[in-house]
This record gives structure tokens, sequence and C-alpha cells, in this order.
């Protein structure tokens, strides 16, 4: 146990030296003033000590360019850790546009991962190293936050929206997965174990562990049970439009505003689809708030991506390819 | 000569007996004292709380408490320490017994609703206390929704009607103050020979007035939701839940300033009575109080870097969190320059003077870590935010209140304590203070997440060091409550101004009689001014 | 007056009965607590301010359910309840005016007006919302929402915002009815005159306040989109 | 100390800005401010019932405002109190339009969505 006191958490993704270097600028800042003034003080402390009972002090009463420069220097100074600081934040919530896409939905208290290719686990993620990894995380009932201290990155699920949050493991191990939002009894015990594999064992990984079929396959399945495909067909020949090519498209609203689909825009449909009509269309369709998981969701997107071959990749077994940013420029900003 | 001193025959303490006279009085001194009982007895059934969350944390598992009565702990802990001992500290006691003093007044602007104060704090403190006994509460102080408005099935009711409670108190406290400074000060007493005291707790009032009513009508909205099954927060019922957290920040953020400014108002009193100097930089360290006020106001979605706001949001945030820590850079270095060339001396009150300074220093300066988006994502809700606000409410807040008490605890009861024994304390509690949330940086950065009942074992050490420390400060607060009630009989009887202190306050008897000063001073010199003659002067009677 | 031994308590000769003791003038104690009145006007601005946030919000993501939840309400009443507040805030205004005059009985009919607006004011909003009870309006288990399903959840979230907004607004005005009761009696007893009516003028601040309340609340929840 | 102090001059309390105290304003002032309530009254709802687009939010808040404006400087008397209370009352509003534009910062900037992502 007491086989020397770690300090710092591993660094197994590509920002976590990125985060530590950040870290040790703002030490060495702190340092800095923090010995500056404790040092000034046990001067004074020791050289104008009292001498006799009458003594008083000098009388000074203060000095613009002094109050000047303990100012402006600390702007200047926060100005850097500021500007340092965003941009590390920056690249942390911009996850690149070929990254592979992982959902993870909180629940009291467990962390469900989904992968595309099928795997489903709970409070353990496989990921490889080499290729960032998005997640883009919900949660069933309050607010979780997932988070990866070796990754140096967190983000809060939240339920009803999605956020994101990427990465790039660096290092093959076993690294903790934490909630860090604050979620009720188990709060402590919603913790879990990621896996960073070289890609080769990942695969492997993989092809073990798709038994239920990948997501897209899934989905297809719920696409069945829940009797889109009755009014959703091939064609637009159905009660409801064609989902066939839907995706990264804008489509024409009966208010005359068109919006882009994407992941977003789908699961407002799905569990919503009054808000928004497509022109042409009555208003026919059930909601299904409350009928599908957060899960089940995932997974519907994820079929209904696929029929749109050039905007998302077939999701087929081994060796996935990267799949496709759903939309284009506001995606990042959806934290 | 200190022998021949007597108290005087009449004096606020003994202008009327028993217990009606206490609880009916409208003397602003006696009020503070009544304040000073109770938050006296909240902070420690908060720190009592903290002892659990303690013991429970030397080891990994989960093996003292049940999971869910570690969350009530850690709950009750912040809930009490913040809304009722902290934010009331400094200004419900201190501020209440000096500040008319301090400007020459008989009393506040209204006596009446100072004592209504008191009650409603009383009253919202019985809430509190009621849903401990009744099973406690699990949200977290932050309440945040959707966990406190649907999912807890703890009393968060009665919980946060007791801080809408409280929040009125300090309200009228504040809003006493705003009216006593502008109103009640005596003939001369310009603005800028105001103590800094005064100013600080103007600024403190400020945040009262405009802030606390934000926090009230967000209680209402979650008790609306949690007992009517009104939407609002609730993403089920179509609400935001991170509105709240907008919400619930726009009073926090500047709350913690209410808890800082004040103790801030004692540093500069203390340090220029135990260096005999005018503060360096008067009217800057004054006006920062101001901006600390006013910046306190835009910086709030800091806490919310990783909730889901936009990327944007958070880099004007994360902006605008450093204007604040210019001010108090200001602050800090005037205080450091007051010292040069002064005539220091190392009482009781000035060491926690020292120990202000430096842990103060720590935490405010890990607050800039916290406001740098990069590491903030990182150390978010893990102990490093603990230790950082540790470092500023105990290290920082506590410490001015202890150093404030010291200070002015011969003026309250006209009686000195044990010199030895609070050198001791202070000693104490800087010490354990340290040793308990210094460690909690390192864990914080290794990515031990805050509120939790079990740990990976190799956090283990860092904790039990945090455990021991909070053993050591613990003593170090209960020293002083034994020494402060043993002066009350057998202390050394004070004067007026034994320490030698340039203020109003010091200029009447210790106690003070019922109206403050048999004769208000009109002669209202500049603050802090120390010359030879003052200084002989002070000595005398 | 201004001299006056203020330290061995109330007894000079020209001190207003009202005087307290630790003020000096009456002057100093009325801007006292003029301040302190428009310092606690201040808070309740930030008090209703949090709604109206949250309103904000809402208004823009649910425009359509806002639309709906909105035209649910009763224009008339609406209207009338605005015309009743603000002739209350007239008489208010005129009763500090007699205060101000010393006209003691012409004091007491205003805040009689006053009160009795106020009461209606109270009388239509109780109409309101029991039509909204009997409809199923109330937010909550019990909704019932027969317009467009899609937006039942939101409108739902209007009605929660409805209620709120309106409730407290309405418990203000309850605990103004309340003060004005104690001025009533305290204008009987012939408390005030020309040098000391702090308080019947405070209780104006007051009850403007709530009147401004009501100026916003009224074209933010009934006027959201009456021309389709 | 202690000893009686010099007492130069009648003690009295300071100002920091004269307060007009005690002005009484003409009966017909208050008719006028509420004649002028009640036209408005009904123009915002005249109004409502027109549609001007974007603009019949600005008109209805633009109205209310200047209602309020009414109540505050006449009712209230504030056109004739103190620079403090002016203060105060602007500080109330300005607090809160921090309150309102900062908050929506976060959500104006969420992307370019006007809805929150996944709600409605
Ligand atoms: C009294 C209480 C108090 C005070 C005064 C402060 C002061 C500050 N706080 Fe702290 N804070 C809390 C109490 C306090 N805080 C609490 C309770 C929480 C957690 C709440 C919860 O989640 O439960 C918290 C959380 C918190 C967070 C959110 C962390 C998270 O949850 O992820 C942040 C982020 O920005 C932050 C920042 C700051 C900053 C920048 C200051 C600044 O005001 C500090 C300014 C001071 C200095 C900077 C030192 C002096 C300056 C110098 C010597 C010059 C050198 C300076 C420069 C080079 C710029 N605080
Ligand atoms: C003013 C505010 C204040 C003060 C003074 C303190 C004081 C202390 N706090 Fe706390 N703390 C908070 C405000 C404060 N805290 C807040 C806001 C939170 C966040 C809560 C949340 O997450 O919601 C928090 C959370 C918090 C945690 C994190 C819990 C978690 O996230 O799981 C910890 C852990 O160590 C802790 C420890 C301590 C300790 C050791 C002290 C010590 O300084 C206490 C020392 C005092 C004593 C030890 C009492 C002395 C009395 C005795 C010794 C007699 C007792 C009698 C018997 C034992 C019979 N506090
Ligand atoms: C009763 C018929 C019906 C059923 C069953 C149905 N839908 Fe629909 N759907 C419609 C209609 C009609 C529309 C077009 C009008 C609208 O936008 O609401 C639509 C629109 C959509 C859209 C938006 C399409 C676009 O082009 O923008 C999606 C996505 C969708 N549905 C998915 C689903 C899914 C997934 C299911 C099953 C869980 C489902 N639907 C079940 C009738 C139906
Ligand atoms: Cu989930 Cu904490
Ligand atoms: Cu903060």
């Amino acid at each position: 146990m007491f086989s020397g006191l770690p300090l710092f958490p591993e660094q197994a993704s590509s920002f976590a030296a990125d985060v530590d270097a950040l870290y040790f600028f703002i030490i060495a800042v702190s340092a800095f003033f923090a010995s500056l003034i404790a040092i000034l003080v046990l001067i004074f402390a020791v050289k104008y000590r009292r001498r006799h009972d009458q003594e008083v002090g000098a009388p000074i009463e203060g000095s613009l360019p002094l109050e000047l420069a303990w100012s402006l220097i600390p702007t200047v100074i926060a100005m850097v850790m500021f500007a340092w600081g965003a941009q590390v934040y920056y690249d942390l919530r911009r996850p690149p546009a070929e990254a592979h896409q992982i959902y993870a939905v909180g629940k009291q208290w467990m962390w469900k991962f989904q992968h595309l290719e099928g795997p489903r686990e709970i409070n353990e993620l496989h990921v490889p190293t080499g290729r960032p990894v998005k997640i883009t995380v919900t949660s069933e009932d309050v607010i979780h936050s997932l988070y990866f201290p070796s990754f140096r990155t967190k983000i809060d699920a939240i339920p009803g929206r999605y956020t994101t949050l990427w990465f790039e493991p660096t290092k093959p191990g076993r690294y903790h997965i934490f909630c860090a939002e604050y979620c009720g009894t188990m709060h402590s015990g919603m913790i879990g174990t990621v896996v960073v594999m070289e890609p080769a064992q990942y695969q492997a990984w993989l092809s073990g562990g798709a038994g239920e079929g990948t997501l897209a396959e899934q989905g297809a399945r719920l696409f069945q049970d829940l009797s889109c495909n009755t009014c959703h067909l091939e064609t637009a020949q159905g009660r409801g439009p064609s989902l066939k090519d839907i995706m990264g498209k804008p489509v024409q609203l009966t208010t005359g505003e068109s919006v882009m689909v994407d992941e977003v825009y789908l699961r407002e449909s799905i569990l919503n689809s009054q808000a928004k009509i497509v022109a042409g269309y009555t208003p026919l369709m059930p909601t299904f708030q409350g009928l599908i998981s957060e899960e089940g969701l995932v997974a519907l997107i994820e079929y209904i991506r696929t029929l749109s071959p050039q905007a998302a990749t077939a999701p087929a077994a081994a060796p996935a390819p990267p799949v496709e940013a759903p939309a284009p420029a506001p995606q990042g900003d959806r934290n | 000569m200190l022998d021949t001193l007597k108290l005087p025959e009449r004096h606020y303490l003994n202008n009327g007996h028993g217990l009606k006279s206490w609880l009916l009085t409208k003397d602003h001194k006696r009020i503070a004292i009544l304040y000073l009982i109770s938050i006296s007895a909240f902070f420690f059934l908060g720190g009592l709380f903290a002892v659990g969350i303690r013991l429970e944390l030397t080891t990994p598992q989960g093996d003292f408490f049940q999971p869910d009565t570690y969350n009530k702990m850690f709950t009750l802990h912040g809930v009490i320490m913040v809304f009722f001992f902290l934010i009331p500290s400094i200004p419900a006691v201190l501020g209440n017994f000096l500040i008319p003093p301090m400007i020459g007044a008989k009393d506040l602007a209204f006596p009446r609703i100072n004592l209504l104060s008191w009650y409603i704090y009383v009253l919202g403190g019985l809430f509190a206390l009621f849903a401990i006994l009744v099973g406690g509460v699990d949200t977290g102080w932050t309440f945040y929704t959707p966990y406190s408005s649907a999912a807890s099935n703890t009393n968060v009711i009665p919980t946060a009607l007791g801080v809408f409670i409280a929040g009125f108190s300090s309200i009228l406290t504040g809003l006493n103050f705003i009216v006593t400074i502008h109103r009640m000060r005596a003939p001369g007493m310009t603005w800028f020979k105001l103590p800094l005291f005064v100013w600080a707790h103007y600024a403190t009032s400020l945040i009262q007035v405009l802030g606390t009513p934000v926090v009230a009508i967000t209680i209402i909205m979650v008790f609306v939701e949690r007992a009517f099954g009104f939407g609002i927060f609730d993403p089920q019922r179509g609400g935001d839940p991170v509105l709240f957290q907008h919400l619930f920040w726009f009073y926090s953020h500047p709350a913690v300033y209410i808890m800082i400014l004040p103790a801030m108002g004692v540093i500069s009193e203390l340090i220029s009575t135990f260096s005999r100097k005018k503060v360096f930089g008067y009217s800057f360290v004054a006006f920062s109080s101001l901006a600390i006020a006013v910046f306190g106001f835009i910086v709030w979605a800091h806490h919310m870097f990783v909730a889901g706001i936009s990327v944007y949001a958070a880099m004007v945030f994360s902006f605008l969190s450093f204007s604040v820590a210019i001010p108090s850079a200001v602050k800090t270095f005037n205080w450091t320059a007051t010292l040069y060339k002064g005539s220091l001396t190392f009482e009781a009150p000035m060491l926690y003077v020292y120990g202000f300074l430096g842990l103060f220093l720590v935490g405010g300066l890990t607050g800039l870590f916290l406001a740098t988006l990069g590491v903030d994502v990182h150390v978010h809700d893990t102990y490093f935010v603990v230790a950082h606000f540790h470092y500023i409410m105990v290290g920082g807040a506590i410490m001015g209140y202890l150093g404030g008490l010291h200070f002015w605890w011969p003026k309250i009861v006209g009686r000195m304590y044990s010199e030895f024994l609070s050198r001791i304390s202070a000693i104490l509690v800087f010490v354990g203070f340290n040793l308990t949330f210094f460690p909690q940086f390192v864990l914080g950065y290794m990515g031990m997440p805050r509120r939790y009942h079990m740990y990976p074992d190799e956090f283990q050490v860092l904790n039990v060091m945090s455990s021991a420390g909070a053993a050591v400060l613990g003593l170090g607060y209960l020293l002083p409550v034994i020494y402060f009630l043993w002066s009350l009989k057998h202390g050394e009887v004070a004067g007026p101004n034994p320490w030698g202190a340039s203020g109003l306050e010091w200029r009447t008897a210790s106690p003070p009689p019922t109206e403050n000063f048999a004769e208000v001073p009109t002669d209202i010199p500049e603050a802090y001014e120390y010359t030879p003659h003052v200084v002989r002067e002070a000595k005398l009677v | 007056m201004s001299d006056a031994a203020v330290h061995t308590g109330a007894h000079g000769h020209a001190h207003h009965p009202a005087l307290q003791h630790h003020f000096d003038t009456m002057q100093q104690q009325k801007e006292a607590g003029v301040l302190g009145m428009w310092l606690f006007l201040l808070t309740e601005i930030l008090f209703f301010g949090g709604l109206f946030m949250a309103y904000t919000l809402y208004r823009i993501w649910y425009y359509d359910a806002f639309v709906a939840g909105s035209l649910e309400l009763d224009l008339f009443w609406g209207t009338l309840n605005t015309a009743v507040l603000i002739g209350s805030s007239l008489t208010m205004a005129l009763a500090v005016r007699a205060a101000q005059t010393s006209n003691r009985n012409l004091t007491m009919a205003m805040i009689i007006a006053t009160m009795v607006l106020g009461t209606v004011f109270l009388g239509v909003k109780v109409i309101e919302y029991e039509h909204k009870f009997a409809v199923g309006l109330i937010p909550g288990p019990g909704f019932v929402w027969h317009g467009n399903e899609a937006l039942g959840r939101n409108v739902q979230l209007f009605f929660s915002l409805y209620f709120t907004m309106t409730g407290l607004h309405a418990l203000h005005m309850i605990i103004g009815l309340g003060i004005m009761t104690v001025i009533l009696w305290m204008t009987w007893k012939g408390r005030f005159d020309a040098e000391y009516y702090a308080p019947v003028e405070m209780t104006g601040l007051y009850w403007h306040f709530v009147d401004i309340v009501w100026i916003y609340l009224f074209p933010l929840l009934y006027l959201v989109e009456r021309h389709n | 100390m202690a000893g009686p102090l010099p007492r130069n001059g009648p003690f009295r309390f300071q100002q920091d800005t004269p307060l007009v105290m005690g002005h009484v304003a003409s009966k017909s002032m208050y008719y006028g401010i509420f004649a002028a309530l009640m036209v408005l009254t009904w123009i915002t709802v005249a109004v409502a019932y027109v549609d001007l687009g974007a603009a019949n939010k600005a008109v209805a808040l633009g109205i209310a405002t200047i209602k309020a404006t009414l109540v505050v400087l006449f009712f209230m008397h504030v056109k004739e109190s103190s620079r403090l209370t002016k203060v105060i009352v602007a500080s109330g509003f300005f607090f809160l339009a921090i309150l309102v534009a900062l908050t929506m910062t976060d959500y104006a900037s969420r992307g370019f969505l006007p809805m929150p992502p996944g709600l409605q």
C-alpha cells in the first residue's frame, strides 16, 4: 500500500499531456506568486517586528504605480491562462470527423456502452489505441457524468439530450471510468473500467463479442417490432415518408422551414413526431415517447443512418471503418 | 496598570437580565450574540458531519456508513456549513456588532428587522434540523435537478424551505447594512474614512440583496416541481435541468464572495492594527471589494463547463472568471505591502491573519486552475474542487472569522482570553488544515471524484492523511470554545482598547453601553491613523 | 430639534412621537425607511426575475405550445384585471397624497378603495383558476390537453409557469392587503400626519411594484399570439 | 480615552444626496398617468390582434416597459427621488439583464438549432 504515493494519473490519451502541461504552467505561476507573497511576508515579519511599545508604522499611503503593476501583470498572466485553457478545451470538445462512434447511456447506477458493431457492455468499455473515439452520451434518469481520468476528459450525461466527448487512447491498459456527477445512492458505485487495446486485439475482441448483431441490425429488428415499417416503406408510397437517403440532407417542413436531418432531428422525430411535420404529410405518426429505451433509440437511429449509404458507412463487422459525423457544422457545439 | 482596569458599570450585557431581555432585544450587539451562539451550534453540527465524512473515507470500502447515510452527511455538511454557518458568520456576528460603533451610530437602521432576521434564521435552521431528524436529505448542497426535483426520495422540501427561509434572513441583514452605512454615519464620517471592514460589508450586502432572491425563486421552482408535479426543470416534463444550474449558480457563485469579502474586511482591520499602520492603498482595497461583488455576478457558469453548456459560453465564462482574480490580487498585494515598514506584533489575531494570507492565496490560486477550461474538464467534480473551496472557505473565511473573533472578543465581552492557548489554537488550525486539505488537491488531480462513499484502493494513503489532519483541525476549533468560555468569568479585564487600535469602536467602553457611545465622537480621524500620539492616548484608561 | 439630546432617550420636547431612539431626525428616519423599501423592491425584481428567465427560455424553445397555452387564457378577464390593478395603483397613489396632506378621511377612503380593487383582482383570479381547474389545465398528473397532442407536454410547462408566476403575484397581493389593513387601522388611529406618513408611502411603493409585475405578466401570458 | 470629546455644533447625520421628500404632486398628474396607463393597456390588447410578425413581441414588451416606467417615475415618485433611488432601480434591471443575457449566451450558442437537441 505504501509503495510510493502516486501523484498523477496515467497519461493514456492524446491530450493528457496537453492538459498536464497546462496544469504545470499554472502550478508554476501559482508557485511564483505564492512564494513571492510568502517570502515578503516572512521578511517583513522578521524585519519590522515591533521593537518598543510606542513604535508605530511608517506613514505610507499607497502607490499608484505599484497598484497598476499588480493589477496589470496578473491580468496579462490570466489572459495567457485563459487562452491556453480555451485552446485545450476546444480540442477536447471537437471530435475529429473520422472518430469512431460509441454510444453511452448513464442510468442509476451503471454505464451502458453500445458499439456500432454490435457489442454492448456494462461498466466496461473496450477501445483501440491510435484511433479517435467519440462517445455520444445521454442518461435515462438523472444527470451523470462520464469521466475518464486517464484521458483527462469528462462530460455530463443529461437526460433528454445528447452530449459528446472524444479521446484518442494512446496506451494499452485498464483505466478507471467514474461517474463524476452526484446521482444518488450508489453514485460511488457507478464506476467501471476502460480497456484500451492494440487495434489487432481490439478486432479480436470485437469479433468475439458481437452476439446480438450490429447496432444497425438491432435497429432494423426494432424497426419491425415497433411496426415503423408499416408506414415507412422503401418507396414514398407509405403513409410516412421514406427514410431512405435522408441523413445529412435538409428536409422541408410544413412550416416552410427546412431542417437538417441528423441524430438530433431523428431523435425528435421518433419521440415526438408532431413537433416537426414533413411537408406533404399529415401528423399521424404516434409519439414514441416512453415506448423506446434510450438504447433502442440509438439502435433505430443507427439503422436509419445505414439507409443513407453515402452519409453513413456500412456498419458490418470487423474491420469497422470510421463513421461519419452525422451532421455538418453545428455538430460540435452540441455538447 | 492593567490590574487597575475595571469593567464599566453599565454596559449592553447587564442592561436587562433574563431570557426575555435577550429574546426581545433590539440592540444590535445582543442580536450579534444571539447569532454567535446559533451559528456556533450549526458550525459544530456541520463539523460533526465532517467528522463522519472523514471517518468513512479512511478506508476505500464503505464500511462505516450506508451509502445513503454518507450521501446525507456530505449534503447536510455542505448545506449547514454554507447556509447556516458561513454566510451568516462574519456579517451577522461581527458585522452586526461592529458596524454601528465603527460608523458612530447608535444602532443599525432597522433594529426590529435585525431581530426579525435572527428569528427568520432560526426558523430556517429549524426546518433544516427537522429535515435531519426525519431522515436527512441527499441531494448535495447544490440541489441539482432532476435529481432533487424528481428522483431523490429524501426530505428535499423541508431542507429547501429551510434554505429559502434562511435566505430572507440574509437579505434582511444585507438590506439593513446598506441603509445603515448610507444613512447612519456620524457627522464627519465620510465614505473614505470608513474602515475597510465596513466597505467589505457594504459590498457583501449588495450581493446578498441582489443574489439571494434568485436562489429563493429557484428553490420555489424546485418546490412546485417536486410538490405539485409542475414541469420546470425536469426533462421528462419538457424542462431543462441545466437551467436550474444557471439560476442556482447565479446566486451561489456570488455567494462565495458573501463568505470571503467580510473575512477580507476583517483582515484589513487586523493587519493595520497589528502593524500600526495605514492599510496600503486604502481606496484600492475599498473599491476592489465592490469590484469583486460586481464581477462576481458574471462568472457563474464556470461551475458548468462540462454540464452541457455550449463551447462558446464556456469560453465567455472562463474569460470572465479571471476578472474576479484581479481585485483579489490587488487586495493580497496591498495587505502584503501594508506590512512593509510596519510595527508588527504577533498576537493570536495576527497569527490568523498570516494563516489567512497563506491559505486564501492557495485557495484563490487554485481557483485559477478551475477557471482555466482545459484543466477544469479534468478536475471538475473531483477532490481538487473540494480542496479549492475548503482552502478559501475554511482556510480563508474561517481564519478571518476566528481572527476577527479573537480581535474583537475583548470588545464584545470586556475580557481577555488566554494568549498562550489562543496562539496554540491558531497554529493547530493552520497545521491541521493543511494536512487535511492539501492531499485533496493531489487526490483530485489523480481523478478521485467528490461525493464518493467508496473509492479505489490507490487513493487510500492520501485520504488517511486527510482524515488525520481533520482530527487536528477539530481540536484546533474546540480549543477556542474552551478559552472563550473561560474568559467570560476569569479573563483579565481588557479595557476599551487593549490592542491600541484606531477604529471608532475602540473609543468606547468594553463592553460598550447599549447606545454604543456615552458621547458620539465628532472628531472623526482618517481611517487607521497611527501616530505615536494616538498610540499613547489609546493605552491610557 | 436637531440639537436634541438624543442619548437621553425620547424625552426631547420637540420629538415626534414616531421618532425612534436611534435616529436623530424624522428626516433621517424617513430616508432610511424609504431606502430600505427600495432595496427590498430591488430584491423583488430579482425574485420575479428568475421566473422571467425561465419564461424567456421556454417561450423561445416551445413557442407553439406557448401560443396554444396562451390562447387558453381568457383575455377578457386578463384585461379587466389589468385595468383593475392600474386603478388600484391610482387610488394607492392618491392615498399617499392624502396622507402627505394630512387628510385622514381621504387617506382611509383611498386605502379602502385600493383594498376593494385588490380584492376584485383576486376574485377574478379565483374565477380564472377555477375554470382552469374545471377543464383540467392544472399541470401535474391530472393535466388534460385536448389540443394538438404533440404540444401537450409543453403546454403543461406553460401552465406550470403561468400558475407559479400568477400565484406568486397573487400571494404578493394578499400580503399587500394584509399590510394595508394595518395601515388603515393606523390611519384611523391618527398615527400619520404630514411629517410622518412613511408607512403609507412604503405600502404604496410595494403596491405599485406588484402592479408593475402584472404589467409584464399580462402581455407575456395573455398576449402571446392572439392574431390567428 | 473615553473622556468627553468636544462636540462642535449640532449633532446631525450626514446625507449622501439631498432627498426631495414630502413633495406633494398634483392630483391631475395622477389622473393623467392613470389615463395614459389605461390607454396603453387598450393599445397593447388591440395590437395583439394585428399580425405584425416578430414585431408583436417587441410592441407588447415595449408597451409594458413604457407602462412600468410611468408607474415607477410618477406613482412611485422616482422622478423626484434622490440619485441613490434611481441607481437602485436601475441596478435591479441591470442585474436582471445580466442574468438573462449571460444565460442566453449559452442557449443561443448551443448550435444553430432553435430547439434544444432531442427535446420538444
Ligand atoms: C469563499 C468561497 C470561494 C471563493 C472566494 C472562491 C474564489 C474563486 N473560485 Fe471557487 N469555489 C467555491 C468557493 C469559492 N471560490 C466553492 C464552494 C466551489 C464548489 C462548489 C461546488 O461545486 O460544490 C468553487 C468552485 C469553483 C469553480 C468550479 C469548479 C468545478 O466545479 O469544476 C471554479 C471555476 O472556475 C472556481 C473558481 C474560483 C476563482 C477564479 C476564484 C477567485 O475569486 C479567486 C481569486 C483569488 C486569487 C486569484 C488569489 C490572489 C491573486 C494573486 C496572488 C495574484 C496572482 C493572480 C493571477 C496571476 C491572476 N471555483
Ligand atoms: C463553510 C464551509 C465548510 C466548512 C467549514 C467545512 C469544513 C470541513 N469540511 Fe467540508 N464541505 C463544504 C463546506 C465546508 N466544509 C461544502 C460546501 C462541501 C460540499 C458538499 C457537497 O458536496 O454537497 C463540503 C464537502 C466536504 C468533503 C467532501 C465530501 C464528498 O465530496 O464526499 C469533505 C471531505 O473530506 C469535507 C471535509 C471537511 C472537513 C474535514 C472540515 C473541517 O474543517 C471541519 C472541522 C470541524 C470539526 C472537526 C468540528 C469540530 C468539533 C468537534 C471535533 C466536536 C465534534 C464532536 C464529536 C466528534 C463528538 N467537506
Ligand atoms: C402510423 C404511421 C407511422 C408509424 C407507425 C411510424 N411513422 Fe414515422 N412518420 C409517419 C408520418 C406520417 C411521418 C411524416 C410526418 C411527420 O413528420 O410527423 C413520419 C415521419 C418520420 C420521420 C421523419 C422523416 C423525415 O423524412 O424527416 C422519422 C425519422 C420517422 N417517422 C421514424 C419512425 C420510426 C423509427 C418509427 C417506429 C418506431 C415510425 N416512424 C413509425 C408515420 C408513421
Ligand atoms: Cu451517476 Cu453519479
Ligand atoms: Cu464560482
